[in-house]
């Protein structure tokens, strides 16, 4: 299912606080998105303006929820961009351009699904759970405002850095014990760089499939700009159109600095242009 | 003049008669308003958006990606930065290389319902003289742009910053490009736009296309800088901007260059509405290109060229045009 | 050396060993904040503000609107555009003349607490030969800065822009500038500005400082419109660019002049917050330099440097220090 | 009384309609301005983000009322600067400059005060009437939408251009009227340049003082851009610092297009530089 070429000015229908986050709804003709797939937003009055006269650009959010024709987005004010959008209210604009990307594929051979994520990549997890008939879902958390998201997914186990909920601890902690128990599973995981990577090599190391949802800059969504390439096993691909969801195998590691090189390459690098 | 033979069929091939159809270098296009090099794919467009992408094409031509003899991985990551009112790019001029993109991606180019302008760059004459003879062969090119402004290769920024080589490379590749019309894009980076685009025209260039993106350096954010030298953002080390902080200074220089030379102009950099478009129009500009602006809606080329054709309401389903 | 000997009176005139205390060609600076020419009038300031503006002077040095051998009227108005995230100005380098600055600003700049830096511009070597002597009798003036970087004074363009010439310029000026500091004012709208660096530093520059605005062309606004060619907006026909559209082009060039010369480097474009100076004296600026920025606050200099040190909640009687 | 150095971060109390335009108030511990002086004023926050990525600098408004440590201004919505102002609310954060430049001079030898505005530019012979003993106002509108501006002063005998309101007719037709009556009079005129030059052209023939506040562009309103001139008898003047009040014997004519010439110049213009 393709997405509309024209981006589309949605109407704000909440924006409300969970924990650490808010959450976002607005009135969505569609298409409905599949689980992992993103969104370009931007607001549609005073986009720019903040803290260094940006935004410019859209940012991409994946979908978090997708339903009776609202689509729900979870948000964390980072920056300017996060900034406008966490500051909007019921009745403001909103342009999308979505659903963008390649998703999350259903488990194979019945395998279980283990949805694993972390902060702000819990969002692509919950619509994720919605779609499955059956999920395990390990959440980690820096600290009890943050694991406040949780309340996004249904039934999840959580880890929290400062022990304030759940294991003290990792939420990939969670993950060994879990594949320990039963590695017939498939993951599905996104959050932050380094608990990807880490979920990345318990899941080779035990011969898990996983598929992992990464994120990178992007300024277009849709292919246009190539600035959003990570380094995969057959070279650079870019995030917008080859994932955000990645097959654990293609990468070498997923990369915790924001300059990375490409772990493996058909093609030449002759020196640094633009 | 074996390229206004072209020129002929190539009107036939894209038709156009309405209310902005423009002649550049003897092909008809529907408007004015065409894409920057690099800043849409059209392949990658066709597999996001599905038909709707041929249906409503946004652009008058379409101008590929720059395309090097050999493939090029492109540069380390991040390649992005966002500057105040406008984009930082290192992208590093990814692409397949000459042979693949001949082979694979020009029997998908040529489906689209709009003339396609192959941009190619080479580290020296030679190298150009053989991209542009590899693309005059091919009925699907209806032009070539010379990528001479990419301002981190050494050898492009000579060539494009210095009048006197710039003159003998375009002679030298002019033959090259047969029957093709041959678009010079100049680069900004340089004491004198005007001197550039008037030795590019006295070396047979037929077009010259400007603003590229101005030389500028990307350091890593703020919140980074607990040590010592925080040093480049961009994995590329230093980039290039674009978006409307550019605008100012394209206008400036569309106009040296439009009041110099006799050969078209196309115009861009920080284009976002049909106003700023117009700008360049009225400065002499023939065609106007559209690049950092498509990446938050991609359909913003169409919505350009039917807000300069009056009816800015009827190409958007949405209630503001833009 | 001479310049040694005067140096060291400097020290203890404007003395400061505080946390930021600069050296910078022999003057004692206290911290790394100066303005950039023509964007603040300190007569003026004292006359709008009174006092305070000598109390709490924003600058650790200042450095005068550009001053010609002959009076200049400077540009019809408009002589403002506001772009996106930036300013062009199309002044014209009004200025009362180098006799009359001398006999009337110069007794009023000398009362300042911070050293005088006079900018200087000409059409010759001769010209500026002049200038350059006249200034260098004059025991107010602790430094000199030769603009060679105004985008639209034909000669200026040509010597800023090009290296030889520029390096001949300056080796010319050099003398005539005695024992006074010679800072070069470089031109951003060149192909190589590192080179115009080397350049300059060849013919005896004690110090470099870019960047200057970017041509840019202001555009009469859409409303006007509606007649056949709107033609420019300014006054003066086109104009530079300055302000956050710019910073990126400024890091990019001060990095790679930096980069190249051993002589220290006064770096500006753009700057509006201490971690905007961090980025460019993390490249390799000696000094920073704030222009359109204090536009908007006229205190932007002291709270740079007041947050450079630190203490960004002293200086300003203000919640947010900026 | 000079201007704090310091630009100030005020509190807006109110921002009310009046007809086409807006009243905002803020609390202002001063220094209080002279009636005539203006400050430059910038929301505190999104302060760009509108209209072409703009505003950056701040923009400079006549005080049009200073009482009890509020300061009101009278705006009007023309672009992103003003736009951005006219939607702040009650409690919003304006970053205020000032008071700067050259107010109102008091009437010599016993003549009466003639004030004469149009459309926003009523603002400063607001707070100019609030000064006088007594003072004769005539106020210009377009229609009657703007004509509610007349609100701001006290008895003003009003010309519409739609007949709407009073004179049906000019501002001007007033002030003849008035000087034909008695002509011992100081004319104080603010409004747009074509009714200012009328003002000036009917003072001079009838050898009637008059003080004309100006517009220009300004970048940073206390002498530092040289961006705001006006040309005069004597060259270029800024009119930051030496306006924006000015004898109308110091003028030539009032331009009335943005791109002048000076009216002479003791100075040379060698050619068009910047
Ligand atoms: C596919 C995908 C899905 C995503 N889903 C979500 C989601 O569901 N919820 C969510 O909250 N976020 C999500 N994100 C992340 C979100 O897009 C970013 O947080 C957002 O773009 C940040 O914009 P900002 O302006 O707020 O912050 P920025 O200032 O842009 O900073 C964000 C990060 O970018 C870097 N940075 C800083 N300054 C600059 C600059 N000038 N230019 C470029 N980079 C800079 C820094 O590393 C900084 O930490 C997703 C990202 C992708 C790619
Ligand atoms: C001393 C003084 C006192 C004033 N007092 C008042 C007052 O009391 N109330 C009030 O409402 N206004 C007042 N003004 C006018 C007010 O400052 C302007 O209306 C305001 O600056 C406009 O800003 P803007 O962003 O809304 O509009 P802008 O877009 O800046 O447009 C305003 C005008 O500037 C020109 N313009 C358009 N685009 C640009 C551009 N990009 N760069 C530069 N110029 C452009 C056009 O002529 C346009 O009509 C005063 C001005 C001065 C100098
Ligand atoms: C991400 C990106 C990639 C670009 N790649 C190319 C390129 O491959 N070849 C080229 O000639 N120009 C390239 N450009 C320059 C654009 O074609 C255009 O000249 C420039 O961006 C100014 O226009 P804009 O401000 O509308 O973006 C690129 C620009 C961007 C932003
Ligand atoms: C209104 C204005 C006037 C200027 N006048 C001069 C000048 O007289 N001489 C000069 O060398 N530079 C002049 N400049 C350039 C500044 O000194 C500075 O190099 C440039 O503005 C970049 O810094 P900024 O972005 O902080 O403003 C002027 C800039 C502005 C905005
Ligand atoms: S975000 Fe532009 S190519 Fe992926
Ligand atoms: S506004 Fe800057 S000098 Fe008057």
């Amino acid at each position: 299912m393709s997405a509309p070429l024209q981006r589309r000015l949605l109407t704000l229908t909440a924006n409300e606080r969970l924990g650490a986050y808010r959450v976002l709804r607005a009135v969505d003709p569609g298409p409905p998105p599949r689980a992992g797939q993103f969104a370009m937003l931007a607001a549609a009055e005073r986009w720019g303006g903040g803290e260094d006269e940006r935004p410019l650009l859209a940012r991409a959010f994946s979908y978090a929820r997708w339903q009776e024709g609202e689509a729900h987005f979870l948000l964390e004010d980072v920056g300017p961009g996060t900034h406008r959008l966490c500051e909007l209210g019921a009745g403001n604009g909103l342009w999308l351009l979505g659903p963008l990307g390649r998703g999350f594929e259903l488990p194979p051979e019945r395998r279980r699904a283990l949805l694993v994520g972390g902060g702000v990549g819990i969002a692509p997890l919950a619509i994720w759970q919605d779609a499955l008939d059956e999920a395990t879902v390990l959440l980690g958390f820096r600290d009890a405002a943050h694991a406040h998201g949780a309340g996004l997914c249904r039934d999840a186990l959580l880890a929290t850095d400062d022990g304030s909920h759940g294991h003290h601890g990792r939420v990939t902690d969670l993950l060994e014990a879990e594949l320990d128990a039963d590695a017939h599973a498939v993951v599905y995981s996104c959050g932050p760089p380094p608990m990807l990577e880490a979920v990345r090599a318990i899941c080779a190391v035990r011969d898990v499939p996983a598929q992992l949802a990464l994120e990178a800059g992007m300024a277009c969504g849709f292919g246009a700009c190539f600035g959003c390439v990570v380094p995969t096993r057959s070279g650079y691909a870019r995030l917008c159109v080859d994932g955000p969801v990645l097959d654990a195998a293609e990468l070498e590691r997923v990369e915790c600095h924001p300059a990375s090189a490409p772990a493996a390459s058909g093609t030449r690098t002759a020196g640094t242009v633009r | 003049m074996p390229s206004r033979e072209r020129s002929r069929r190539e009107r036939h091939a894209y038709g156009g008669n309405g209310p902005l159809s423009v002649d550049f270098c003897g092909l008809t296009l529907a408007h004015p308003v065409i894409n920057g090099s690099g800043t849409f794919d059209a392949i990658a467009a066709r597999r996001v958006f599905g038909a709707a992408l041929d249906e409503r094409f946004p652009f008058a031509a379409f101008v590929s990606k720059t395309i090097t003899l050999q493939p090029r991985a492109g540069n380390p990551p991040p390649r992005l930065w966002e500057a105040p009112a406008g984009l930082v790019n290192s992208i590093g001029l990814p692409n397949k290389g000459l042979q693949r993109y001949l082979a694979e991606d020009l029997p998908e180019l040529a489906r689209l319902p709009a003339p396609l302008i192959v941009n190619v760059m080479g580290s020296s004459a030679a190298e150009l003289e053989a991209l542009a003879s590899a693309c005059s062969a091919r009925a699907e090119i209806s032009a070539i742009e010379l990528n001479v402004s990419c301002p981190n290769v050494k050898t492009g920024l000579d060539i494009g910053a210095d009048p006197r080589e710039l003159g003998r490379v375009v002679a030298s590749v002019r033959p090259a490009a047969g029957t093709k019309p041959l678009i010079v894009k100049l680069t900004p980076n340089c004491a004198d736009v005007s001197a550039c685009a008037a030795a590019a025209q006295a070396g047979g260039a037929d077009a010259v296309s400007l603003i590229n993106t101005l030389r500028a350096y990307a350091p890593a954010p703020p919140a980074r800088a607990g040590h010592p030298s925080p040093g480049p953002w961009l994995g590329g080390g230093s980039g290039g901007l674009s978006g409307p902080a550019v605008r100012a200074v394209a206008l400036a220089q569309v106009a040296a260059v439009a009041a110099r030379v006799s050969i078209p102009v196309i115009g861009m950099g920080g284009i976002q509405t049909a106003a700023d478009a117009r700008r360049f129009l009225e400065l002499g500009a023939t065609l106007v290109a559209v690049g950092t602006a498509s990446f938050s809606d991609p359909l913003i080329g169409a919505r350009i060229a039917a807000e300069l054709a009056g009816r800015g309401h009827r190409v958007s389903g949405n209630a503001t045009p833009f």
